[in-house]
């Protein structure tokens, strides 16, 4: 599949209403100009042409008023004003209609502090795709992201956990964004008509790991897409046959602990790297870090960051195992 | 500064008359759910208040007469007044996905604390 | 001459003998500006050092040398000092309290003490904002707005910087309080509201919004912080709490305090084009009027900052139209200017380069303005370097570029000496050419989505920033260059005499220069108005023993 | 003080004479600089009442039935303690500038002594609630709580609101005795009273807050759960 890797903001269109948007934009862009210029030009010509040494005394004019010039640049600025509010309106107007849920596919969104998760509706055989996705700073890239088929209605259902922060979903290439607000529901949509691979950036700020909780949008043919959707895979790029993977690893990455600590080294993301954790502590003590992480805060970190996981017995232990086995 | 120009004996029967009448519209506000305006108490409270609000002003606070206050407050009044019509009469009005944000359940089912997925939907 | 409340000292409480505690007890409102300035100046040059902290970690993606937690405490920093302790006193706290009094021909503000009071309140109120640098949980890293629940939640220590706001707030709102009854009460005899110097006019904005805003800022961080120690839940959405809520409250006051910010710069503005035209302000009435318009129409915007805040739909059409009206008044000052310049005889000193400098930046900044006041647009450049370019362009590039033009056109009065014009010209070019690489080319990475508050990037966006980074080079050196000017002016400059620029207005009308304490030493009937020009000079002329009129 | 205060004059082209306003001795000017300080106020208890009908709209019945749940009683004694309060404040300030100097002495002990009783019986009332388990961090309004989202709203508002209206009544106490102090040190003077008619302005204006806060605490719900919007 041809997918384009490298981030595509406002110079690239990719959904339906971008073009709206563009408009808009560049229909501002000129009308600044003239009204800058209608300012500048002036200011400039006078600068030179009063200037200093060429004036005498005697030559200077008290002008002070002049009606139908002080008329003509209160209404002139109105009217281009409220064109450009039209237009900010009407650009608005596209993005903001949403199209009927039972023409789209409804994907949920959960924003939280670092790590983006979908879950779609259900497919054929029941099964349900939940997919995290989160920012891997080793490779640079997004492990995971949202997969949409081409030309298709998307609905966002965003909302973040009530103990978390406000975030924002932001497709520059598809020039919308919304904010993720705990407690509230948001909601926005897209079509994209290029198939490709589109940067997802959080525009609200959000702490410690704002600046990389990016996640990616995946537009794909119809077909590549329905092959995966009905399968139980965790992507469509991911290898099928390739040996499975564990329970706890699984675990890890659906519960987005890889967007704070690092598997396999010591560095610090944002919690500390795991590797070796399990010959420092018993399974006791990484339970509870997990259920309970205030409890025991290592030096140097802070109790708050890390959030409680209300995860069930029988996979916190999965994943303590997991970590124990992270040497 | 005043003392010459004042009428005391008026001045102060004019204090208890006033008086009287916020004891009135008091007792007002208590028989008022029982009596009118009962499909709408709010309002009706509301309505109360603002009239023993505009007795104090007025008499308690010496507003009358003061032109220049007089303006002043009425523009103070009117930014909070905006500052309702907008946000109240507009933004909550519309409240959007309503039914679907944890923030304005009806009932309180609060989720365990931590990131179970998408907030309880009523 | 009347005898005083105060003797010679001019002190809130006391005979002190020592000078320094006689300025320390100063109630004389030039001694307090100039007070004002050499404490913002001093916290200026912290946030100047945090930004340029910044730039230099955004001059490559990934982490150079801070990481996330300190980049975000950097920006927390430079923001909350830029805004609450520099740029919102800015203005009015320094030169409206040096010049707005001599300006109306009072003998100080109505209220002397209260002055005092604030300036050391204000001194408080700095000190607990910076108390936090140095606990164990570290300054609050939520950025300036404190948006809920972030601020609930961070473990930093934000507690100190709400306080420290709200502390702040109270002064901010004392200083307009005094100015307000000042301009109410204690103008020259003559002097109605249409013969105040327009500078004036826009301190009176400023001060009513100083004054019915302020209080809503205050009462917010009030509630943040009962929401943080005592849990009322208004705030916090496990208890129903909407954090969209916080995000009204707050913008209610901070997007007037934008317009608190430059409206008396733009007073500044109207000071200096007339006085260096050399003839009389086009549209006077115009442009008086438009500094109250935009005060007011100012209080009915603060939604567009709320664009993708999920806000109902209908209340941001609303707050979009609105915003495009605060642009018109806006408009018609700019007009005025240039139509002002007409006519005239244009002499390029350094303040009235500086005031041509910031129409030109300004112009960009508010016209970038209208742009993110498009719904549709905003929703796009919402959060992005977009939109930290448009703030700085008009609060530096329009709020504190006319600071330094009135900085240097009132340096002869405060000073009685002459800075030299030929440093201070380079000065200028400096500043504002590396202004201009500075933040120009973030317009075009907020535009391709590079979003704020991030301290690592996509490769992508590495050229913009570079730019930008010898931008902030040339624009910190010609900062420095402007303040060496400034001292070796203070130290060694000819003396400048009492109106060295031929203007017109009262505070240019004084036996000595700089002002004895008890300012004019009549108070002049004025039955003039405020830049009356005949064939380039002044037309009113006093004799300074009894300030009666002798043209 | 270096004697008393002359007001200057200026003289115009014409030779006729202007008296100069000063800032010393101006009551208009003192009086208008605390009117705009309680503007202040205003908005601040405006934004708090925002608030209050925010969140209100969103949860018309649980606020109906939290407001139901109040002691009307209390509540109502202490409208009338703090009505009364404002005569007596009003009469000696009355008292005050027709130089009856004793009895408006008198009176401030009686608002004094009212604004206590304020304090005191509102202190009840919260002991009460706190008692039903309802207060700030407390029982039924931490988040595990199963009481309905817009009474733990309501009542989170009505502690703050209450609270700092109770705060403003201490202060007003504090400004009382101060302004008793100055009475008896000359300061305060039927020819020189601006300070206390600031104070009398301010207790107004904690009355007037009352005057809102009561009704849409304690008597949105009388009607039972049905009277409402
Ligand atoms: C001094 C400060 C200052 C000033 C004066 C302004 C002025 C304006 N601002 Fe700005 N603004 C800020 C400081 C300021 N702003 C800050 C600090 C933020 C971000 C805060 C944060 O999030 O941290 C912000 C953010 C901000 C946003 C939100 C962006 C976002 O977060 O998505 C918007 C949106 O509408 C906006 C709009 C405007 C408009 C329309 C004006 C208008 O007033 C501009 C009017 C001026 C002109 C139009 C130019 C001159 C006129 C002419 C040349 C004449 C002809 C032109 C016309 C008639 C149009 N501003
Ligand atoms: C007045 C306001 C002001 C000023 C002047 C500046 C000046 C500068 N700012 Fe600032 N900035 C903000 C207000 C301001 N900023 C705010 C509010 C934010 C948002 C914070 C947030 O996100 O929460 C921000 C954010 C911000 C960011 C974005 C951070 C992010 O989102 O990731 C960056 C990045 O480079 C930056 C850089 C700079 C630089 C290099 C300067 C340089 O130009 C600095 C050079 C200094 C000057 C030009 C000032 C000169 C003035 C004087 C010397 C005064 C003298 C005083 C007296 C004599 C009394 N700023
Ligand atoms: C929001 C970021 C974040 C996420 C997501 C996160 N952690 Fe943490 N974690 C931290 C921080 C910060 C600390 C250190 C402070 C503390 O103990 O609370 C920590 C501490 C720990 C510790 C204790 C380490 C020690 O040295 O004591 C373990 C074990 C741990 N996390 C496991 C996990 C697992 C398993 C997950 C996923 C289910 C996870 N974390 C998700 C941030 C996070
Ligand atoms: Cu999530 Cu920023
Ligand atoms: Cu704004």
């Amino acid at each position: 599949m041809d997918v384009n890797n490298s981030l595509s903001g406002f110079n690239s269109m990719a959904s339906t209403f971008a073009k709206d948007v563009d408009q808009a934009f560049w229909i501002n862009f000129w009308i600044s100009i003239v009204l800058g210029l209608s300012v500048l030009i002036p200011m400039f010509y006078f600068a030179w042409k009063y200037r200093e040494s060429n004036v005498k005394d005697e030559e200077i004019e008290n002008v002070t008023h002049n009606t139908a010039l002080e008329i003509g640049w209160t209404l002139i600025p109105t009217m281009l004003m409220m064109v450009l509010f039209y237009y900010g309106y009407s650009s608005m107007k596209s993005l903001r209609t949403m199209p009927a849920a039972s023409e789209s596919i409804v994907v949920k969104v959960e924003g939280s502090k670092w790590k983006w998760k979908y879950e779609y509706p259900a497919n054929k055989a029941g099964h349900v795709h939940k997919i995290t996705s989160v920012y891997d700073k080793k490779i640079g890239d997004v492990k995971r992201g949202l997969y949409v088929p081409v030309g298709t209605n998307i609905i966002l259902e965003m909302t973040a956990p009530l103990n978390d922060v406000i975030h924002s979903y932001f497709v520059p290439a598809f020039r919308m964004k919304e904010d993720v607000v705990p407690g509230r529901m948001t909601k926005q949509w897209f079509k994209s008509d290029v198939v490709g691979e589109y940067e997802v950036e959080c525009a609200e700020y959000c702490g410690t790991a704002h600046s990389y909780m990016y996640s990616k949008i995946v537009v794909m043919e119809q077909a590549d897409y329905d092959k995966w959707f009905e399968s139980n895979a965790k992507s469509p790029f991911e290898d099928a046959s390739a040996a499975p993977i564990s329970k706890g690893q699984s675990l890890y990455e659906d519960n987005g602990c890889a967007g704070c600590h690092s598997i396999d080294s010591e560095a610090t993301l944002v919690g500390p790297g795991l590797k070796g954790i399990g010959a420092k502590y018993d399974a006791e003590y990484l339970k509870n870090a997990i259920i309970n992480p205030d409890k025991d805060v290592p030096a140097g970190f802070f109790p708050g960051v890390m959030p409680p996981f209300a995860l069930s017995d029988a996979d916190v232990a999965e994943l303590v195992k997991y970590m124990q086995n992270a040497k | 500064m005043d003392t010459n120009t004042i009428d005391y004996a008026k001045e102060r029967s004019g204090y208890y008359k006033i008086l009287v009448g916020l004891l009135l519209l008091t007792v007002v506000t208590f028989v008022q759910p029982h009596m009118f305006m009962t499909e709408s108490t709010f309002a009706a409270q509301m309505i109360i208040a603002v009239i023993k609000g505009w007795l104090i002003l007025m008499f308690y606070m010496h507003l009358k007469g003061e032109k220049l206050i007089i303006w002043m407050t009425g523009f103070s009044l009117f930014i909070v007044f905006t500052f309702f019509a907008i946000v109240i009469g507009v933004d909550v009005q519309k409240f959007q996905f309503k039914d679907e944000s944890h923030i304005t359940a009806s009932v309180t089912a609060t989720p365990e604390a931590g990131h179970t997925a998408a907030p309880v939907a009523h | 001459m009347s005898k005083t409340y105060f003797d010679e000292t001019h002190c809130a409480i006391g005979h002190p003998k020592s000078k320094f505690m006689q300025w320390m007890l100063t109630v004389d409102h030039k001694r307090i500006g100039i007070m004002y300035a050499a404490v913002m100046f001093f916290y200026f040059f912290i946030a100047v050092g945090t930004a340029f902290m910044m730039r230099l970690e955004l001059l490559a993606p990934g982490g150079q040398f801070l990481d996330g937690d300190t980049f975000n405490q950097a920006f927390t920093l430079h923001g909350v000092i830029m805004i609450f302790l520099f740029i919102i006193p800015g203005v009015p706290a320094v030169l409206g309290n040096i010049v707005m009094p001599l300006m109306i021909g009072a003998k100080d503000v109505s209220f002397p003490r209260l002055n005092w009071f604030t300036f050391w309140l204000y001194v408080v109120g700095t000190f607990i904002a910076l108390a936090s640098l140095f606990t164990d949980a570290g300054f609050a890293d939520t950025g300036w707005t404190f948006y809920a629940p972030y601020s609930i939640n961070t473990s930093t220590n934000v507690i100190f910087t709400l306080v420290a706001a709200f502390v702040l707030g109270m002064a901010s709102i004392l200083t307009g309080l005094n100015f307000l009854v000042t301009i109410h009460r204690l103008r020259a005899p003559g002097m109605d509201f249409w013969k105040m110097p327009l500078f004036v006019w826009g301190i009176y904005a400023t001060a009513w919004i100083q004054l019915l805003a302020t209080p809503v800022v205050g009462i917010t961080l009030i509630l943040a912080i009962m929401e943080k120690y005592f849990g009322i839940g208004i705030f916090d959405p496990a208890k129903g709490g909407d954090p969209v809520l916080f995000e009204h409250l707050f913008w209610i006051y901070s997007h007037p305090a934008v317009y608190l910010m430059i409206l008396p710069a733009f007073g500044i503005m109207s000071e200096i084009i007339p006085t260096f035209s050399r003839r009389e302000v086009f549209g006077y009435r115009a442009i008086a009027i438009s500094s109250a318009s935009i005060a007011g129409i100012g209080y009915l915007v603060w939604g567009h900052h709320l664009y993708t805040s999920g806000m109902a739909d209908t209340a941001k059409i609303i707050f979009s139209f609105l915003t495009f009206f605060v642009a018109i008044p806006t408009g018609i000052k700019f007009y005025d200017w240039v139509a002002t310049m007409y006519k005239g005889k244009i002499i390029l000193a350094t303040p009235m380069l500086w005031a041509l400098g910031t129409i030109i930046t300004f112009t960009i900044g508010g016209l970038t303005g209208v742009t993110i006041a498009m719904i549709g647009v905003d929703i796009h450049l919402q959060d992005t370097y977009y939109t930290v370019a448009h703030f700085h362009y008009a609060m530096l590039g329009g709020v504190v570029f006319l600071f330094f033009a009135g900085l240097h056109y009132w340096f002869p009065l405060v000073t009685g000496k002459m800075y030299n014009e030929y440093h201070g010209k380079i000065s200028f070019y400096l500043q504002f050419v590396g202004f201009n690489l500075l933040w120009f080319p973030m317009f075009i990475a907020g535009y391709y989505g590079m979003p704020r508050r991030y301290f690592d990037y996509l490769p992508e966006f590495q050229i913009y920033h570079q730019v930008s980074f010898l931008g902030a080079v040339i624009f910190i050196t010609g900062l420095i260059y402007m303040f060496v000017v400034f001292y070796k002016g203070w130290t060694k400059g000819e003396p400048s005499g009492t109106n060295p620029w031929n203007a017109t207005t009262l505070e240019w009308h004084l036996p000595t220069s700089p002002p004895p304490l008890e300012n004019h030493s009549k108070v002049p009937y004025v039955d003039f108005n405020p830049y009356e020009y005949h064939h380039g000079q002044p037309v009113v002329k006093f004799d300074y023993k009894t300030m009666q009129r002798i043209d | 003080m270096s004697g008393p205060y002359v007001p200057e004059i200026a003289i115009d082209r014409n030779g006729n004479e202007h008296i100069v306003q000063g800032w010393q001795g101006d009551f208009y000017g003192g009086k208008l600089g605390f009117w705009l300080f309680m503007f202040t106020e205003v908005l601040m208890f405006g934004a708090m009442f925002m608030a209050l009908a925010y969140y209100n709209t969103l949860h018309p019945q649980d606020f109906l039935d939290a407001s139901a749940s109040l002691n009307r009683l209390l509540g109502g004694i202490n409208t009338v303690v703090l009505l009364i309060s404002a005569l007596t404040m009003g009469l000696g300030l009355l008292n005050m500038r027709v130089g009856k100097v004793k009895e408006a002495k008198q009176m401030i002990w009686a608002t004094i002594i009212l604004a206590t009783l304020f304090l005191v019986i509102k202190g009840f009332e919260w002991r009460a609630e706190y008692n039903h388990g309802i207060f700030l961090m407390h029982d039924q309004l931490l988040p595990e709580s199963s009481l309905a989202l817009g009474q733990k709203l309501f009542f989170g508002l009505y502690f703050t609101m209450t609270g700092l209206h109770g705060f403003h009544i201490i202060i007003g106490i504090g400004l009382m005795i101060w302004l008793l102090k100055r009475i008896n040190a000359q300061k305060v003077t039927p020819d020189h009273h601006i300070l206390y008619w600031n104070i009398a302005l301010y207790w107004d204006i904690v009355h007037l807050i009352w005057v809102f806060v009561f009704p849409y605490y304690y008597m949105i719900g009388a009607g039972g759960a049905t009277g409402g919007h």
